[in-house]
């Protein structure tokens, strides 16, 4: 079971991350991925700028990791989350979830997204098209209730 | 002990990082909030609802009860908005 | 929203499946993957043998992912399955799901993944290492359980 | 009619697809199975367990209870095992 997890300002390569999961094991039978992008808010929006807490938001994101290859049986697990300015339609965030059986998969990046969401150190702040900031986009509570699903499994 | 500033925490406050020594009888993360809040205007705007401010102590996330006795570097940050 | 089904013997490229749905809307948040793989069972097997019903097969996933369509909020959805010998590590099936919103992207291809599985025309033989026909692969009661979670929503 | 057969089903008729004429009485899918595991030893063995046995009429699932009048193509095959 190997957990990767990578901040970075580049982009990444969703067919190079399953390949290396897929070749983790002959018994992989199921690999769910997640890749979260930049919406262009109705044509108003011209970037994001993320912002993070070097050192924590990898501590963090390995500690939800670390959490979900307890709950499920998995042979990979990798998150990468970008900083810096973010273009619409660009890639922000990928996780990856290997496993013999698809259900595992599927839970586990869904939950490593649901905690990376409310837990990880990083914050959005918008940048309009008409120059202005769109100031700091506010947390959901969606996002929070999207936790309550896990407490009781 | 570090403090650390992130998002509009780190805008209003006007400062990324510094060191800082709270007074006796500051003993929790609320009670350091609350100290904060009173070192001047931006530090007032950024600290004026405590309620809203996630905080970790030694990269860890913690409560604003918890005791800051120890602690190296105390973030302070609004609610995260990743992935 | 658009809605891709192909059966073909040929691989399929993940990247290039999820750019072409990432390209159809301004407004994907969300893509979802997954990938069911050929596990080599222990070492003991040396290929599948993926039979099918041609235009039922590609009738029916349509048919799945339409429905999915009217479940959620998708800006698209693409499967993929193949057919003829696939040999262990290699891949089988391929689910892609664009949305807004992630909850809706995880949901639609676990939803899709569910009914493919039991209700798209392909039957899977085991040829063995040894050389010997291990046999067709027996439906699974865990996979029509798996129907069950989708009933009262 | 046609009678296309998949998987194990095509194995123990010997036999992909064929052209057939139900007697007269033969109305339903189960009816169609019961007369087929009577056509020979092949066809015994496909159809002994008839609970086992998935039907598509043109290419769209039916129960066994469905009626056959009308169709043009009827799949028998074992439970599917795709994905």
């Amino acid at each position: 079971m190997t957990i990767t997890v990578r901040i970075q300002r580049e982009d990444f390569d969703i067919a190079a991350e399953v390949a290396r999961l897929s070749g983790e094991s002959r018994d992989v039978g199921a690999i769910v991925t997640f890749s979260g992008l930049c919406r262009d808010e109705a044509g108003t929006l011209s970037a994001l700028e993320l912002e993070h807490y070097p050192g924590m938001a990898e501590t963090e994101i390995r500690r939800i990791a670390e959490d979900a290859a307890a709950r499920w049986p998995l042979a990979g697990l990798t998150a990468i989350h970008r900083h810096g300015r973010i273009l619409p339609g660009e890639n922000i965030v990928l996780v990856v979830a290997a496993s013999s059986h698809r259900e595992a998969a599927f839970e586990a990046a869904s939950y490593l997204m649901d905690y990376l969401k409310t837990r990880a150190p990083f914050w959005k702040k918008e940048v309009m098209k008409d120059g202005t900031s769109g100031g700091w986009v506010s947390a959901k509570d969606a996002d929070d209730r999207a936790l309550d699903k896990w407490q009781d499994r | 002990m570090k403090l650390v500033y992130f998002a509009w925490v780190r805008e209003r406050t006007g400062t990324a990082e510094e060191d800082a020594t709270p007074p006796e009888g500051v003993a929790t993360v609320a009670d350091l909030i609350a100290w904060l809040a009173g070192r001047g205007p931006g530090y007032e705007a950024a600290f004026a609802e405590p309620a809203a401010i996630r905080v970790a102590i030694d990269q860890v996330h913690v409560e604003h009860d918890e005791p800051i006795a120890g602690a190296r570097e105390v973030a302070l940050f609004p609610p995260m908005t990743g992935g």
